[in-house]
């Protein structure tokens, strides 16, 4: 087994602050260039800061540039490898999508410039609603989401204000239909999302085969109560829901809409679309399927996608073409209103774009079928090493347990952390929450075939590790610069700033 | 497809290992009416340089981003030093993902505590957080947070906060239980105030934005002790970040809950986002606050490090009962701005703040001194400012605009159809006396012709 | 002592060739817009390549970004802290420097395109020139030469035409004037440089100060064949040559010239100048002096500045200006021709020009005096530890040996090495040649204090190493992900390429 | 001065520690005499805005980089993917330095291993060295190593290499006691031709260019047979290295040396440089290379690496007796060149090569097809060709760009006074069908007005 990764000498590095000095400077600005007026006519003194800004740090610009660089040394990233985080799809974050959001014109473009002097960032944003569409089979589209939940909470609300026209607005404040159905395995942000926006969560099961229960689903649905389903598809399990017609069938029947989290449709793109499945309102992540960085949590962006029907509710201003200019349109009397102020991460939109025209349509489903691939490689490689708790074959991302390891005591997060030392970073663990000591991998189509197999490599060895050596893979990770962190601690006397008398340093 | 490893060939022997006829086969558990059996009608791939000239041919069409600029009302323009930009491209910052795995995670994790203690100190609060979408749905969050501390429902929110801020907060709390009242706008000051009888034991919190949406610096300290007089807590909300540097900190002032846009450190306009919002409040508030946050944690050895924490507020873990749904947020926004705020510093945002508010000062001065234009607000200003036209600001500003090469301020009727004459008027550090000047200039001659 | 630095998982990573698989792509074309050719009629067969490339490789942009992202992290570099190499002078490469360096009206610019088009390129070299000049007190500059052993060929080359043109070229083709005196402690380009100049190289001895043999070089002047002297100044032992007016008498009294090797002017700019001290001749290293970044190896750029009298003598074309636009000036006719195609590395330029703006005259200086100081405070932490072989305080740099640490065994490439484990890049070791064992410990302007202190603190603890665990020091480094290679079994039988049947493993 | 750490007061401090009163004593070993006693005369500090904007305002002069262009001769207009200059910018790659610490090095390593090795495929030779300044001092260095090898003093140089490349090699071999001698150039067809007699037992070597200056592909194979009938070296030059993808290797054909300029490799014109030599020539010289080699070793435990290799050959080592002065080198460059060819592979290279040459084949016909224009050399081309116009080059080209924005070619004037009519047209993948048209378009028009 040729060794993915080697320790080698990194850098330490302080906190910005303890790097700190008095009297350094990164910075030069023009000398100011009109008549200076005095300091009490411009503010009075009461109004003034009076702390001369106390503990923020004094650095020269290379101060700057070695701090930031030395922590950045310490941080797994796409560029190194395979990023196999399970729901999350680290697919490769092409350069080009991030020159073209550098452009001038769009970089340094105000979003309430006149509306005539901003045609070109109007006709990004329509082109790629076009896309869109077309790529999910929903016609209405908004950008303005900034985040997958953000676009969860668009949508349900939206649903919300769809109902509430069509059923009115019952018993006085409290509206008839309240009920949002979630599967079990659902992300956390769907809950969260659905009670944001006024619902009540009801959780349906899943089976065992990983997919929604329907007769769990009627059953639910037959209180008449049902405002809708969120839906994730494929699953947060990594399987198609075979049934999705019929799902669909079901809430429609029983007068409820349908959500699909949008989060794994780097499994369907150029094959399978959700408006032909019946879905109502989709968000996507741009920053999963479409490969806007993750950027270390962010930004992102969750454009929603809904049926014509549906269309009258999303939120304003919406992004129009009226001949051959383009407007926004704030006149939607039904809008849920606005969920952000201007238009959504427009950068992000411009890399989404990007990356849409760049792999042209079969690329696009090219991709898709590379990254399905790539999961059936993994889930064929290690099938006879752990537990796969579902026997559909997967999409996307592949779903095992560490059922056959925890006996001999260890678990998830241990091999998750033996990873690391062969050069990986982990799965997703611990998601979805349906199957104890879950490992939720996706590959995506970024990552050849000799990785892949270093991968099932490692992850065997793992598993014989965790047989004839178990604490090796307790005691991981060992070739880092930091051991595991107690987070438990953490926790419990939180420390979330840096204060001068701070102390650095374990008791 | 270039981005995609495995080539066709391999591609196929892959599948071929994997007992695969064809590629169509993967997707069996697709049912098949609804497999699509066209390709999809985008378009075909491009290669880069027709990719680059489409572009480039799309943002040539951005005139406005060829202007000097005098908008600000919630996007502003400011100097950003270059090592931002390069320091923010580096793959270990922007392809990483959110730092779950703190052993290999520990730069994006220690670049958000220094975050959030950067955040701390300007706003002049306990704790932050590792950041919101955007200034806008910090506040909604922050009224959210103001029921849950308070189990109050009635939030008095002013009516000069940013107008889509507002916008924004009512749609989150159409479904929350929670009534937004306005408060009442002194039109002469320019500033916020409570009208008799407004505060009492049923409102959670009073919102006020300083500088305020016309420009005008409130009274928060005034503001505080009414609020806190009725067991509510003083949400502030910050919009131009640079005035951190200049005005006294919401939380000097008794603010119990700072919300801030931080587009103004070092994020380009780019046409309204991504930036990044700023959310801090005080000690106690800790665990009702929404979003990440990083604390500090040892390893066996001792060794410091930083990991998320405190995640059982968040939504992967309390789902629908979490302290907000957010999930993704701006880490990569919120790098860029505590690269600025360290580039910059302590004596540097001093000094971009009073280069605006001098340069505003003065732009305030000559523009004051026009005949026909007046400034209808007597508050004190940061560097924006509402000016009163003698005709409809509209059209002046269009006329500014097309005939002058000058955007010279946002049109208030945009958001307040009663006030056609009035425009406000953004002055940064960025902007040169020449262009001031040109603005003047420009506003005598559009007005007198 | 705070540890610098502490080993952290790294990933590994095979050569290109290794990493090919037929049949991928990283590149995509526009599609030929024109009527295709048939290939014959391109160009006959037997001229045409018929191994179809066989050998170079096939890879996606994701194989082609992660292969190189993967062995960048196994260097050192500046942005990650000291580099403190002795006459290299690594300092801060601003990024400002590179954006200037990108702007599309220079980087796309063609060499050959109409001079009253590229007017904005003849103003950079214009006015770059002015500054040099101004910094040297050398009024005559080309900006041809492409590294400091370029610029010094181009200046001997100078000083032979001046000669051959004051004396005439005597006794057939052998000129009169043929001894080029160089000093022992020269860098290897001065005696190359001038040999492939036609020179000999006759060596001048250093004095047990560490300076210039006065003795020696009057003796060498009396036989009266002295073309000229390459001096460093301050000196490749870090010590300014204080009888520099002197040593310049001396040999323009004999009828030779001075060429001084610009390489250590971060101890003199701002502070003193060359063309005051009495030198004909200098080169500078943008790549040094002026930060303009070393990239691996290069490039450099290396400007010669030279008197009025050696003006006419100066490479064409020379960049003039003539009223308010600038031109090319190749009416030289006693020029030493051209040195390089078209004009130097004008992108070297450019970010030079940068430097000097953006430093200013005072910053200029500031830098000076910041480098000079930041070498004296490691001379005096280290003077009690090693051994210092010249008494004067040093300028920019400062050079040790291993004398003491020597008995025990230990010698300076040890030392180096274990600095590796300390986390910093070793100094410049042997060099120069006329000390045994030497250190030359650079730490540029570009380092705070407490860099300066871990510095000093890690030599120290290295000292004490060798005496009371040599072996560590002799097994350093430890962590690193490969260890100390053999390089004498590489030059044996050299592998100086890739091939499929190539051993790529120890035998 | 903000890329300086250490602020004054700090200095302050270390200077007294250090026992020093003032800064100025840090310069005692300078004589007083030659102290400068007032600042430089160079002007005062710019912000990084002031600075960008300086910049900005003299690279729009440059015209000619915002036209179509078909200037060649020694500079190519190239697609370069963008994955190059952000590779590039990782400062682990621009930052650092010569890797003479090989165990903190090995990614500078690596990648020099990997360019040598490309550059002898493309080349079809041996070895390859780890870069020269450009390909003019490369031919130098070749002509001089030739000397080493053959010990004979006399090298033939075709009148077909680049003028300026012949330029250098004079001013190089001016005091090495190697003469060159012109070679003939033969009109009609555009190729070098070795005279009856020309050669000899007294020459070392012969250099021709391939493509030549003037466009034509020389018959390298029949040259090679000639020049080692007499057992001196044919040391091939090669200014475009997109030809390396479309024509027969110098190495195939029988070169002995190879030289190249690398900058078709991804590398921006930058009017002029920094560029990249290429250095190749067969197993048996190896040792008589200049410049750097990077070689494999291994270290205790059998891991392989990279060193720099050979270095006997050098000047830090060999001094006077070194195989060159060379000492930095375009390392940065060289590794553009490396992720250039590696990023278009096999199949790129050979697509770039296969358009330049369909597109110039048209470009060529619709000349040639122009009432009044002739192609005066008959020998095969690839993208570069002469035209003669039927009039003054110089002034027609001056009108194509005024008038048409185009810049047409290169009128060899420059180099050749007594071809006042001819200009050399260099057509790449770069150059758009419509750009063609409108160069087609432009001359007919200017010629017929
Ligand atoms: C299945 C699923 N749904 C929703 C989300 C939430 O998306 P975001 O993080 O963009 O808010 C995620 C991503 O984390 C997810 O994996
Ligand atoms: C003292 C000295 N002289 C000359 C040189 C040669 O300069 P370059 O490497 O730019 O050719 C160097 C640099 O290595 C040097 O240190």
């Amino acid at each position: 087994m040729v060794l993915k990764a080697t320790p080698h000498i990194t850098q330490n590095e302080a906190l910005v602050f303890e790097r700190s000095q008095t009297g350094r400077k990164g910075y030069m600005l023009p000398a100011l260039d009109v008549d200076e007026t005095a300091l009490d006519d411009l503010l009075p003194a009461e109004l003034r800061r009076d702390d001369d800004l106390e503990g923020v740090p004094e650095l020269s610009e290379v101060d700057v540039v070695r701090h930031f660089t030395r922590i950045s040394t310490w941080n797994y990233n796409i560029d190194l490898g395979m990023y196999p985080l399970g729901s999350c799809t680290m697919k490769y974050n092409s350069r080009l999508n991030e020159k073209v959001a550098r452009i001038p014109g769009f970089a340094n473009l105000h979003p309430l410039a006149p509306v005539e002097d901003s045609q070109g960032a109007l006709e990004v944003m329509f082109e790629l609603q076009e896309h869109l569409a077309e790529i999910t089979g929903l016609p209405g589209i908004s950008l303005q989401p900034a985040a997958g939940a953000h676009g969860e909470m668009t949508g349900v609300m939206m649903i919300r204000a769809f109902l509430d026209a069509r059923d009115g607005v019952t018993e006085g404040d409290k509206p008839r239909r309240n009920v949002m159905l979630i599967p079990d395995s659902a992300h956390g942000t769907n809950p969260a999302s659905a009670h944001l926006s006024g619902f009540s969560v009801k959780t349906i099961r899943s089976t065992s085969e990983g997919l929604t229960d329907l007769e769990h689903l009627r059953e639910l649905c037959s209180a008449g109560d049902v405002a809708g389903l969120m839906l994730t598809n494929p699953n947060t399990v990594g399987i198609f829901e075979r049934n999705i017609r019929e799902i669909c069938h079901i809430i429609h029947e029983a007068g409820g809409l349908v959500y699909m989290d949008g989060a794994n449709m780097n499994a369907l793109v150029g094959v399978a679309r959700p408006g032909d499945m019946g879905v109502d309102v989709i968000h996507l992540n741009l920053h999963k399927t479409f490969s806007t960085p993750h950027g270390g949590g962010g930004p992102g962006s969750g454009p929603c996608c809904c049926t014509a029907e549906l269309d009258p509710f999303l939120p304003v201003p919406r992004v129009v073409r009226e001949g051959d200019r383009f407007a926004f349109d704030y006149e939607r009397p039904q809008s849920v209103g606005r969920v952000k102020a201007f238009y959504g991460n427009f950068g992000m939109h411009l890399r989404a774009l990007a990356y849409i025209l760049t792999h042209g349509n079969e690329g696009l489903r090219e991709a898709t079928e590379a990254a399905v691939l790539n999961a059936r490689f993994i889930a064929h490689g290690l099938a006879d090493t752990y537990e796969k708790p579902f026997g559909s074959p997967p999409m996307h991302e592949v779903l095992f347990t560490d059922k056959r390891q925890s006996r001999k005591g260890v678990h998830t997060l241990d091999i998750a952390k033996r990873l690391i030392d062969y050069g990986f970073h982990p799965m997703t663990i611990y998601f979805p929450l349906i199957v104890q000591g879950a490992m939720l991998i996706e590959p995506t189509e970024s990552v050849g075939r000799a990785e892949l197999q270093q991968f099932v490599d490692a992850m065997k060895e793992i598993a014989r590790e965790a047989l004839e050596a178990p604490d090796t893979v307790l005691n991981a990770p060992q070739t880092t610069r930091i051991g595991r962190l107690d987070e438990a601690a953490a926790a419990r006397k939180p420390v979330l700033r840096w204060k001068p008398e701070a102390k650095t340093t374990a008791a | 497809m270039r981005y995609i490893p495995n080539s066709p060939e391999e591609r196929q022997e892959m599948l071929s290992a994997l007992g695969h006829a064809s590629v169509d086969e993967l997707f069996d558990s697709i049912p098949a009416d609804i497999i699509l059996r066209e390709p999809l009608k985008t378009p075909a791939a491009l290669s880069e340089v027709e990719l680059l000239e489409r572009f480039e041919a799309m943002a040539a069409k951005n005139t406005a981003a060829r202007r000097p600029n005098f908008i600000g009302a919630g996007a502003y323009t400011h100097y950003a030093p270059t090592v931002i930009d390069s320091l923010l491209q580096r793959s270990e910052f922007f392809t990483a993902y959110t730092p779950y795995q703190p052993e290999i995670s520990q730069g994006t994790l220690q670049a958000i505590f220094e975050f959030q203690t950067l955040v701390c100190q300007l706003t002049g609060m306990d704790v932050a957080n590792a950041s919101m979408y955007d200034g806008s749905t910090a506040m909604a969050e922050a009224v959210l947070m103001a029921e849950r501390v308070t189990r109050r429902k009635r939030v008095l929110v002013s009516g000069a906060v940013h107008p889509e801020y507002l916008h924004v907060a009512e749609t989150y709390v159409a479904h929350a239980g929670v009534e937004l009242v306005r408060a009442d706008f002194d039109e002469a000051t320019g500033r916020t105030v409570l009208a008799e009888g407004a505060l009492d034991k049923t409102i959670a919190a009073v919102v006020v934005q300083s500088p305020n949406f016309f420009g005008c610096v409130e009274d928060l300290k005034a503001l505080a002790d009414a609020v806190h007089a009725e067991g509510a807590l003083l949400v502030v909300v910050v919009t131009e970040g640079a005035s951190f540097g200049f005005l006294r900190s919401p939380g000097a002032c008794g603010a119990d809950i700072v919300v801030a846009e931080g587009q103004s450190f070092g994020v380009p306009a780019s046409f309204g986002g991504p930036y990044v919002g700023l959310f801090a409040t005080r000690e106690q508030y800790a665990r009702q606050i929404p979003g990440r946050l990083a604390g500090i944690a040892f390893d066996k050895e001792g060794r410091r490090g930083f990991v998320l924490t405190l995640a059982t507020r968040e939504q992967h873990i309390r789902r629908e009962k979490a302290t907000s749904n957010i999930c993704t947020n701006e880490g990569l926004i919120a790098l860029a701005a505590t690269i600025y705020m360290t580039t910059m510093g302590r004596r540097g945002l001093q000094e971009v703040a009073a280069q605006c508010a001098q340069k505003a000062a003065y732009a305030r001065r000559e523009i004051a001194a026009l005949e026909g234009f007046t400034l209808p607000h007597s508050a004190p200003t940061f560097n924006e400012f509402v000016v009163r036209a003698p005709a409809e600001a509209e059209g002046l500003l269009r006329r500014l605009a097309s005939e002058h090469n000058v955007t010279g301020g946002l049109s208030l009727s945009r958001y307040f159809p009663g006030r056609p004459n009035d425009f406000l008027v953004c002055v940064t550090e960025t902007n040169k006396r020449a262009e001031i000047d040109a603005l003047v200039n420009g506003l005598r001659e559009v007005h007198s012709s």
